[in-house]
């Protein structure tokens, strides 16, 4: 079954809930052409905090006063509403944290660290966004395992026929990857991945930072040990992710932060954990953007996340035809969208992607150049950085229409 | 407030029945609600597969404390098996107020606890729905 | 010279900007007499979060175009703000955390792993929140040290005569003590530890959760080496705290958690770090938080930090003798308000903490009941758990009137 | 667009002045902004304490190389102790457009790395302020 992507009528809907999108800059209205970055926030998600700090605040777990009865409600809600967007088991296995970066460093810093030492294999990829290597790094430095990178072709397809080499390397503990690359929007072979892991005995970590913001991601289906992404890229507030872990993993993890909420009952000489999820909690979490990322997830489900997919699809195609009008542009990555989702990073003559972004602004349209935070791919696929252009649910044909128009525009100002 | 701390429930607190310890009994736990410091340990006695008696001792707020009191009237002279199956709603129909969430752990640990001493002295596993109650303490 | 109080205008005018004080519960305006756990939010605050979404948002530290530019500024001059309010030397010396426990967490795992050892001593009070407690326990086990506790008398007063002994235990590498007790309102002798730490050549680590949101802090003055507190009990959102932490010490250590933004440059085979304060700030950070907070801090600026503090003792005063007048009631800590801050634990008679927090709710007064997440002190003072009612800049004497009749009703109803 | 990228400008950029190595030098040094991934190695030749050419090699954005050119021509015949006075100004000033914060590291690349060089050459520390532009990299 095909979904159909958004109509006009239904885009002209949801960009009204955006606020940002009536903002101008040097006389024209914003396209904001940086989803990848962060998402822009619908005003539903944003009355939906204002309206609980102005009516139901106060700490969790502790009150039992009224206010104190509905934050905590409205939190453990919010967890609940994680743990059926991701198709989760059990809402134990929903931990909240900063963001993706944190999710991650929490399992190296308790699974891997607990899990992995000499003569073991920790497997990354060359793709990946530094929140899902650099935690490898320290970890494989920490406890003398062996980190061995999957490389990609030239459009950033995977390459896995390294992996048998890798196995016999010594027991591999533990595979991450990405679920959609940041940089190229090249989707990984996943189920592949996490066959070949399982066999291994390895657990696999995805990075879902880029995909649960924009389709269905299921973590029963996708049969991953860990999953990790961001409320920020997902309509929701900063300061807010979440890891999804297997609960027969977590429960036997020791804690990562320590303090308030993770505990059971502390003593001066010894102290017990609390329960799962809390036990991965320290401290008064992120309760108001929690309540914040529930009205996010009830905004997806409401426009419906097949549909922002087939939407990301669509657009994503008509901008690969419309930017391969550009003269001396060059698409870094997969050339179709089939391949990918709605991330296109190209370069444009030998102009330098900063300069590229710079105009572009004074246009109003806002995309990002640079490495993107994945230095390794970037210096892979020889280049210094990109320009990239992502899209979401508000994108337009006439903001790929306006990137275009800008890009000429480029041309003309740098002489090329 | 009055339909807070009913008399029914006050009496229960002030005048716990089948409290203190028994001397000998067939099945023992104890349990703890962390959150409020709640505690109570849990005795029985039981003929032929039927509680004959249980009684309890501990100490934390009215509504664990009444609650467990009520209880101990509630489950004399059912059989083990009715006794293990009782739903926590039995407990909160009892106590007849309208409870929080954090409030309802009060009420149910006295029933919790029964349970866990039933199970334990037949060696029956606990049921998979307690692994929900997993925020208190059993031993 | 002493600051006079906030008048009744004031007071009236600063309720005014707290949405949440217009509720009513069962008929009654909400008395919320919790702000030890966490502070409520003025409009201003906010407002300026809501504002920063709908026309600035953006990815911080990345992107080229306008937005980026305002979003990175705007969570800058939030760490300015900080710096500011602290009177810290340095920008670079303010890092952003979720709350207080992070940032505690933070100097354990990274100062605390790299500076102690078998030999070495940590000290830390029987008076700590579990954040400035657990922590260190973790550290001890984790690198062989031995982890000491100041005792208090029975007023809560900590007792300094132990130190000597302590001293002759090993080297004394890390001090951590509260700037004010969350449960018992007592401030302990700053002053008195840093001296004798800095002559051990210790570090002094000032969990001052509880009295940045109310009074000037000043980590020069103090004289301490790290600094933690939380935003959300300093009238801003969840989700964000900081750590304040000395150059000199900041500069040699190693990161806490690792991925974008912390780093200088990322190859396969070797990373390197960011500069201060970004070494510390791993992925995405709580940008819009970081707004919200500077909004906050400005709120308590231009209502006069010296001002909120003497309200506080007012009404800390007037509530101890308030209290005094309802039998049976038994005030934990400092029986006068000279030697504390506006947090007053009590029991009453043996009804249980937990019902008179119920019963003061059907009268719309918040107050907390429990531990407190100090489970060692309550323990240390022979009690079960404490009624706890906090105080801060919108509190009134009519509230605090609503409390006292709440504990007669509780007589009435428990029937003692 | 034409206030941000003017003829001046990129008249500097597509035809740097003093670009490409010399053979031999008195002071050297190489910056990086990580941000942009702009690089550039200025090298020095002094005569009685005055600079006699400063040439780059080096390659980033329009405004870090063209800054980068202006500023040869800037301190050509300036004291050493002149040049490592010259403030950031100066050469926001020769670039005559609006930047935003993150574009300013960009322009005053050049300007640091030389600074460095010269410092270097002497063998004095660099002045305090340069410790704010501890985000780019000096080698
Ligand atoms: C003294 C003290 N330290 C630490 C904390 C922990 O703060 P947070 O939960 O915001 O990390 C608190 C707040 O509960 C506190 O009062
Ligand atoms: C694939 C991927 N992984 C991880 C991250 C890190 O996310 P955050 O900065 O929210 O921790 C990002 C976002 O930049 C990303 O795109």
């Amino acid at each position: 079954m095909t979904v159909s992507p958004l109509t006009p009528t239904d885009l002209a809907r949801i960009r009204a809930d955006f606020p940002i999108l009536a903002r101008e800059l040097h006389g024209q209205p914003l396209a904001y052409l940086d989803s990848a970055s962060t998402s822009q926030k619908p005003q539903q998600m944003l009355d939906a905090m204002t309206s609980f700090y102005s009516t139901s605040n106060a700490n969790v777990h502790r009150g039992v006063y009224t206010l104190g009865v509905e934050s905590t409600d409205a939190f453990e809600a919010a967890r609940d509403a994680v743990a059926a967007l991701l198709n989760a088991p059990s809402r134990r296995e929903v931990i909240f944290t900063r963001n993706t970066t944190e999710a991650l460093n929490l399992v190296a810093k308790t699974y891997g660290v607990q899990n992995c030492g000499p003569g073991d294999v920790i497997v990354s990829t060359v793709l990946e966004h530094h929140a899902n290597l650099v935690p490898w790094q320290v970890l494989a430095e920490q406890t003398g395992a062996t980190l061995r990178f999957l490389d990609i072709d030239d459009e950033g397809n995977l390459q896995l026929d390294a992996l048998d080499a890798i196995a016999r390397e010594g027991n591999v503990k533990l595979v991450a990857v990405t679920h959609q690359s940041n940089t190229l929007g090249v989707r990984p072979p996943v189920a592949e991945i996490v066959a070949w892991a399982h066999a291994q005995g390895a657990v696999v970590v995805l990075d879902a930072a880029q995909t649960v913001p924009n389709r269905p991601v299921d973590v029963q289906a996708l049969d991953v040990d860990f999953l990790a992404f961001s409320g920020h890229k997902t309509l929701g507030p900063t300061g807010i992710g979440a890891l999804w872990g297997r609960e027969s993993l977590l429960a036997d993890l020791q804690p990562f932060l320590t303090g308030g909420e993770m505990i059971r009952s502390v003593k001066l000489e010894r102290t017990s954990w609390n329960a799962l999820p809390w036990k991965f909690e320290a401290g008064t979490p992120a309760y108001a953007e929690a309540v914040g990322l529930h009205a996010a997830i009830d905004y997806l489900q409401a426009v419906g996340l097949e549909a922002i997919d087939a939407h990301e699809h669509a657009i994503t195609d008509y901008a690969l035809g419309r930017l391969a009008e550009v003269p001396g542009l060059r698409i870094i990555g997969p050339q179709t969208a089939a391949a990918r989702g709605g991330v296109v990073s190209f370069v444009l003559d030998d102009v330098h992607p900063h300069d590229i972004a710079e105009i572009l602004d004074r246009h109003a349209v806002c995309v990002r150049a640079g490495h993107h935070c994945t230095q390794p791919l970037i210096e892979r696929l020889g280049l210094a950085a990109t320009v990239r252009a992502s899209f979401y649910l508000t994108t337009t044909e006439a903001e790929i229409d306006r990137l275009v128009a800008g890009l000429l525009d480029v041309r003309r100002v740098m002489g090329v | 407030m009055d339909d807070l701390y009913r008399e029914n429930l006050m009496d229960h607190y002030q005048h716990p029945r089948h409290h203190g310890p028994m001397a000998e009994c067939d099945a023992e736990a104890e349990g703890q609600n962390p959150l409020c410091g709640d505690q109570v340990i849990v005795q029985v006695k039981l003929t032929d597969g039927t509680i004959e008696e249980m009684r309890f001792t501990g100490h934390g707020c009215a509504i664990s404390q009444a609650a467990t009191s009520m209880l101990t009237e509630l489950v004399q002279g059912l059989t083990v098996d009715e006794a293990a199956a009782l739903p926590s709603q039995a407990i909160l129909d009892e106590l007849a107020i309208p409870l929080s969430a954090m409030r309802v752990k009060c009420a149910v640990l006295g029933l919790g606890t029964l349970k866990l001493a039933l199970h334990r002295s037949a060696g029956t596993p606990l049921p998979a729905e307690w692994g929900d109650t997993d925020e208190m303490v059993w031993s």
